[in-house]
């Protein structure tokens, strides 16, 4: 029974001696990385990489001394490389800390990278162990780099401010939400292209830079070949019934240009692949609920007859919504970004596999899609009709 | 003679439910999506649960009916003196190899998942003279740490499935068996050769207390073993879809999605806690199994003075194996199959036939 | 080994003390006896002999030996002395033969005092008379009556100090193992409690009481006691702590595997759950085996309170010793293997308190939390109101300068005082105590491996832990082995009414503990 | 590091060897003295980069038909 003690002796003393502290960090060796830009460099087989580094010591610590003092709270690293992990072991030429990745809370890639391919530029933060998958992955009009040049409005890291402004307007369907792990996953599948969200730094006023969130970026395989602006994104969002909220503006049903706004409450999608005529077409069922959000024209929409107007309106809005994507994707880009494919290999695995060939360039374009849209208005608010309504 | 030592029918199941499972929570999924991916849940239910419920269902007869004596006993009693030494050399040799493997298994993971830059033998020496020292105190010290740990353990799994829930899409799941049943059953081969190490547990029947029902516990610990299977892999699949044929441990990957309140909350460290665990226990119990074969193929009194020195083997062994984890899984898919089932289920049928041949 | 041992026995062999031949019989002549009492008490001020003789004639001649101090003065006079020097008169000269006859009749109707006894060797004689009786001697006889005189100046029963409770009996042992005794006995009103005494150490001859019931406890575990005390053979037994470490199964287990209590409630329990207590002579601290892990996380009040509150406090319980033991290591391991455990907002702010620190985290938890130790030992040992202006400077001094200076940064400081209150919150000192332990090495574990230490230092305790046994019960049950009904009170207290078995381990020969279906339920209506 | 692992071993017979011989346990002493002499063998041989047979290779190579059979069976490519 007293040979415990030994047991605790060779125990402590293995771990003492054979574990030369090997991976051993302590806080303040670190550059904690915050996002990330990739850019395609000016030698063109190299990769730009342009990181945002938290500068701890203006971010807390002792409440009361430092923090604000107008001393900026990032600073930002710019080196390139071969591939990101070359570019990310350049870092330490210009830090004399170690690199610390996994919080990181954004992955900017540059318009022209994107346009190479993006498969490479994700298997690194892919193949980490630390958890990456969550991390928003996101395309950059122009140049990854100008985006970290912006200042967010209210938060010190701009990189954390981006994070919650991708989630906010993904919320109002502005943009395709986009984790790692969603854009892995549609890499991944067959029949499936991959839709990033977008931003872009633009001038705001008092000559400051500002990111907005503009639609998204379209993919064909790993390759960005266009974007979709706001209404065209929720197009696509309504046909992969990824809405979640929003506002739909329609003409009020009394004839005049007045509009009004209804609240998206709830919306899904069916994508249903069907046999017709021995070739394989896709009906899109979409089911919308919504509220009555504001009315600008003075009349009593609570009638039956208005109501069902509203609810016509709402339908047609979404129906042009989504078959202006579907255009879009089917015309001009020629990419299944709402996995069609996917869903036919789901119900006819046989047939797919002839059609995987030349999907994207035959198969997809072809397409019969007929989208049904059932849309449902459920609450006026709180109010029924305005109080100059005749 | 065995130390006198009692272990009961529950804790038998506990133990064998790591045994099959622990490193192989990290591993299956890996070498399932080399076969299937859609279908990778049939895997778990149908045939794993058909095949391992077989085997340990074979062994479980063979057990029960020498319960006085353990396999390289049973193996001389069938076989006489020559020939039963030589199958029961065999049957020691491999039970060191898989405790070896397992060895390396949690090695390789703790390397690749937690400590990157720490070289897997400090881990492997650290971790082995832990497991020595359980093995000193016996496997009903074994089987106890088992049966305080497998809740908890179980517990965490379960939570961790029902967090992840979120990000699964059923659809991923569709097609249906595209590929006919050569994939998933070829899939299953994996899990069910480890599913077969419960031969080892008749190293240990006499400590049983009530032998008799030595069949149901190991079936009931395969069964276990595969709904959780079910499980994970049907999540696995729901989550990533076709890109889990790209990534190393899918479980683990799994944790790595969870953000609850929005933060990452240690949820893989509880998740590397558990499997730890659970392969402390696994190594543990084929450790276990091989010191004790050892003494009974020696003919020796006492184990204890064995552990210390085979754990040295053991460790040398773990590195020895292979150079690099791809050899790891490549060996696991393909070989392991074959090599496990051609000892763990041929030399048991055998002794079985020999038994009713020789009418013992 | 061997080596050690015969150097022992030879030491042991040279300072044996005989004493004076205790153990003879005593003889039939008083002078005899006189002599050998005094050349065997010597010249001690506080031992009193008193010579005197009876009889109408005063032709028996006799004396008492007493020890000053121990012996209750009024007793001795009254029911004693007074008795023998004028009742005696009155009773017919031929019944002052001398010879046996006096005896009998002194015995029967002379003294006046209820526990008198006839003990026929020095040995027993000299063990009474240090317990606080009274030895008489009389001429004639080679026995002596040992008359219960013990009484002394005493503590009050008290409440504990170490085990306090808002719920539940107020009332705490005290040194005196009378009243010790006779407090569990007004609780067990049953001839089944068995009280058996035993003295230990040669120079102290402590007694100590065994208390069991039987029919209840097992017959193994109270031989296996009684064995283990009868083996003790030392000088002294001055407190149960002593006696603890005698008897105990893992002797250098840094876990306590017998347990301590100050309060009769608890042992009675513990009596009525089969275990076997220890009182002994001096201590206000019984002790009670066998002992599982599990008994240090309760407290008695557990059983007072409603069983949902008791519950939830058993968790906190639970929590504060996962705290207490993992809490600095999990931050050592976070904060330099594992920053992605820590959430982005509170990793930044770490990272800019750590900024500056001279020293790794390791030796900044290390540092705090052996100052905590030196400020918890120093509040102790301090007289009460000092003690406090040491915590509270401690404290201030050590935890606001320090960090405001960047000698330590201020998580650590959070860290450390949590531990240390964590530390408190679980109910047994001895038990709390012995975790610092293991905390040190679960730091040292965590500073290498990082969290695979952790774990690997932590299924080392339990493997330890498992394998430990107390009095033959594995120390983890019933958590391992699972003993499905004892479950009801481990994690969660059940209602008493549904506590219907006594723990497997130790009531297992008597399960039942009470009537099935006791439940409470309102009047059926009719 | 070789005098770290014949300290190790050091430690193993001290710990170990003076109880069997105590016990007169013969026969575990030479079980313990051939299984130590392996292990010191084959960690030595590892630490000097002496290219030793590995038994993976040699489970693969015997039971290489069998797996080969098994893929054929249950016709995977």
């Amino acid at each position: 029974m007293s040979k415990i003690g030994l047991w605790v002796i060779t125990f402590v003393l293995l771990a003492t001696t054979i574990a030369g502290c090997w991976s051993v960090h302590e806080l303040d060796t670190l550059a904690i990385i915050m996002g990330t830009g990739l850019d395609k460099a000016e030698d063109p087989d190299k990769i730009r990489l342009v990181a945002q580094v938290a500068v701890p010591a203006e971010l807390g610590g002792v409440p009361g001394e430092g923090g604000g003092g107008g001393a900026k709270a990032t600073t930002l690293a710019i080196t390139t490389g071969y591939t990101v992990r070359d570019a990310a072991q350049n870092l330490s030429r210009y830090f004399s800390r170690i690199a610390y990745w996994p919080d990181m809370q954004i992955l900017v890639i540059g318009e022209e990278a994107a346009r190479e391919g993006i498969s490479p530029l994700l298997d690194f933060w892919n193949r980490q162990e630390q958890p990456f998958r969550s991390l928003w992955v996101m395309v950059a009009k122009g140049e990854a780099k100008d985006i970290f040049a912006a200042e967010d409005y209210l938060e010190k890291i701009s990189a954390v401010g981006i994070a919650k402004l991708i989630n906010e307007s993904g919320q109002a369907s502005l943009t395709r939400k986009s984790r790692l792990l969603d854009v892995t996953r549609d890499l991944a599948s067959p029949g499936v292209s991959p839709v990033l969200t977008r931003i872009e730094a633009v001038d705001q006023a008092e000559g400051k830079k500002r990111i907005r969130v503009a639609g998204s970026a379209v993919f064909r395989g790993d390759r960005l070949t266009g974007w979709l602006d706001e209404s065209a994104t929720r197009g696509l969002l309504w046909i992969t019934g990824e809405v979640q909220s929003g506002a739909i503006v329609v003409q009020c049903p009394d004839g005049e240009k007045r509009d009004v706004s209804l609240k998206i409450r709830r919306a899904k999608s069916q994508i249903i692949p069907e046999e017709k005529d021995g070739r394989i077409a896709i009906r899109v069922e979409i089911d919308v609920e919504g509220d009555l959000g504001d009315q600008t024209c003075p009349i009593n929409l609570t009638t039956p007859e208005h109501w069902r107007s509203l609810e016509r309106r709402q339908a047609a809005i979404i129906e042009n919504e989504s078959a202006a994507a579907l255009r879009l994707a089917q015309e001009e880009f020629q990419t299944d970004i709402f996995g069609f494919g996917a869903t036919i290999r789901r119900k006819f695995p046989r047939e797919w596999e002839e059609m995987e060939q030349s999907w994207d360039e035959e198969g997809f374009p072809r397409l019969e899609v007929t989208i049904n849209v059932t849309s449902k208005l459920r609450r006026p608010g709180l109010i029924l009709q305005p109080n100059r309504s005749r | 003679m065995m130390e006198n030592e009692q272990i009961t029918l529950p804790q038998l199941t506990f133990l064998w439910v790591w045994g099959i499972v622990a490193t192989g929570i990290l591993y299956f999924p890996t070498t399932i999506s080399r076969h299937v991916v859609e279908d990778a849940w049939t895997v778990a239910v149908p045939f794993f649960l058909a095949f391992g419920a077989m085997i340990a269902w074979l062994h479980g007869v063979l057990g029960t009916k020498f319960s006085r004596m353990t396999l390289i006993g049973i193996c001389e009693t069938i076989c006489g003196k020559i020939i039963g030494k030589f199958l029961g050399l065999i049957l020691v040799l491999w039970f060191l190899f898989v405790t070896a493997l397992t060895l390396r298994l949690v090695g390789e993971f703790v390397v690749l998942t937690i400590m990157p830059e720490t070289p897997l033998i400090a881990i492997v020496l650290l971790f082995m003279v832990l497991v020595a020292y359980s093995v000193r105190h016996g496997i009903e010290v074994i089987a106890r740490t088992g049966e305080i740990l497998s809740p908890v353990s179980y517990v965490a799994i379960a939570v961790v499935v029902v967090l992840v829930a979120k990000e699964a899409r059923f659809e991923n799941l569709l097609p249906f068996m595209a590929q006919g049943w050569g994939p998933p059953i070829r899939a299953a081969l994996t899990p069910v050769s480890f599913a077969a190490t419960t031969l080892g547990a008749l190293m240990f029947t006499p400590s049983l207390n009530r032998p008799r029902l030595l069949k149901l516990s190991l079936v009931l610990s395969v069964v276990v073993v595969s709904t959780a299977g079910l499980m994970i892999e049907s999540m696995s699949t729901m989550v990533f879809g076709a890109a889990r044929r790209e990534i190393m441990f899918l479980h683990f990957d799994l944790i790595r999605l969870i953000k609850l309140l929005n933060i990452h909350l240690g949820l893989q460290s509880i998740f590397m806690t558990v499997i730890i665990c659970g392969s402390f226990l696994q190594v543990s119990l084929f450790y276990h199994l091989t010191v004790v074969g050892l003494r009974q193929w020696l003919g020796l009194m006492y184990y204890r003075p064995l552990v210390t020195p085979l754990g040295v083997v053991i460790i040398a062994l773990s590195v020895l194996l292979f150079e690099n984890i791809l050899e790891i899984v490549d060996f696991m898919d393909k070989f392991l199959p074959a090599a496990s089932l051609t000892l763990q289920v041929g030399i048991p049928c055998l002794l079985l036939l020999g038994a009713r041949v020789r009418r013992l | 080994m061997k080596f050690w041992k015969r150097i022992w026995r030879s030491a042991a062999r040279k300072t044996k003390n005989d004493p004076a031949g205790g153990s003879q019989p005593l003889s039939k002549s008083l002078a005899v006896n006189l002599a050998r009492v005094r050349t065997i008490l010597g010249e001690n001020s506080d031992i009193d002999i008193r010579e005197f003789s009876i009889g109408k004639r005063q032709q028996v001649a006799g004396f008492l030996v007493l020890v000053d101090g121990l012996v209750d003065k009024s007793i001795v006079n009254d029911n004693i002395l007074q008795p023998l020097l004028t009742s005696a008169r009155l009773v017919e000269p031929d019944g002052f033969p001398p010879g046996k006859r006096v005896f009998q009749q002194v015995k029967e109707s002379i003294l006046a005092v209820g526990h008198l006894e006839e003990v026929y060797t020095m040995d027993e004689v000299l063990d009474g008379i240090l317990s606080g009786d009274t030895a008489i001697f009389l001429d004639g006889n080679e026995a002596a009556f040992i008359a219960g005189t013990r009484g002394w100046e005493s503590r009050g029963v008290q409440e504990s100090v170490v085990e306090m409770a808002v719920r539940g009996p107020r009332e705490g042992f005290t040194e005196t193992l009378r009243t010790n005794t006779s407090l569990l006995r007004r609780k067990i009103k049953n001839v089944n409690l068995r009280v058996e005494n035993m003295l230990v150490g040669k120079q102290t001859r402590t007694t100590v009481c065994l208390l069991y019931i039987k029919g209840i406890a097992g017959n193994k575990v109270v031989e296996e006691v009684r064995r283990r005390l009868e083996h003790i053979e030392t000088d002294a037994v001055l407190d149960s702590g002593v006696l603890v470490e005698f008897i105990e199964d893992a002797p250098f287990s840094p876990l306590p595997t017998v347990y301590l209590s100050e309060r009769p409630d608890t042992v009675a329990s513990k009596l009525l759950e089969g275990r076997v207590a220890l009182l002994i002579e001096g201590s206000p601290t019984a002790m009670t085996v066998p002992t599982v892990f599990m008994e240090f996380m309760i407290s008695s009040e557990d059983y007072y309170s409603r069983p949902i509150y008791a519950t939830i406090t058993r968790w906190l319980r639970a929590i504060s010793l996962l705290a207490t033991l993992f809490a600095p290591a999990l931050y050592v391991a976070a904060v330099t293997f594992h920053q992605e455990m820590i959430p982005v907002e509170l990793l930044l702010r770490m990272a800019g308190a750590r900024e500056g620190v001279p020293f790794p985290a390791v030796l900044e938890v290390l540092i705090m939390g052996i100052i905590f130790e030196i400020l918890r030992e120093a509040g102790i040992r301090m007289p009460r109101p000092i003690g406090q202006a040491v915590s509270i400077v401690g404290a201030l001094i050590l935890g606001e300068a320090a960090s405001r200076a960047g000698m330590v940064s201020n998580p650590v400081i959070i860290v450390a005082a949590f531990t240390g209150i964590t530390l408190f919150a679980i109910s047994s000192p001895e038990l709390s105590f012995s975790l610092v332990a293991f905390r040190v090495f679960f730091v040292f574990l965590a500073a290498t491996f990082g969290l695979f230490g952790i774990v690997t230092g932590a299924l080392f305790t339990l493997v330890y832990m498992v394998s430990l046994r107390s009095f033959g019960v594995p120390y983890l049950s019933p958590l391992a082995p699972i003993i499905l009904s004892d479950l009801k009170d481990t994690l969660i207290r059940a209602p008493w009414w549904a506590m219907l078995l006594r723990p497997h381990f130790t009531g297992g020969q008597n399960p039942a503990r009470q009537r099935f279906l006791l439940r409470p339920r309102p009047p059926a209506k009719k | 590091m070789l005098l770290l692992l014949l300290l190790v071993f050091g430690g193993i017979i001290a710990l170990e060897a003076p109880g069997l011989v105590r016990k007169q346990m013969w026969g575990e002493l030479a079980a313990f003295g051939f299984l130590l002499a392996l292990g010191m063998a084959l960690s030595m041989a590892q630490m000097l980069d002496i290219p030793l047979p590995n038994p993976t290779k040699g489970i693969e190579a015997l039971f290489k038909p069998m797996a080969d059979a098994i893929d054929k069976v249950l016709m995977v490519k």
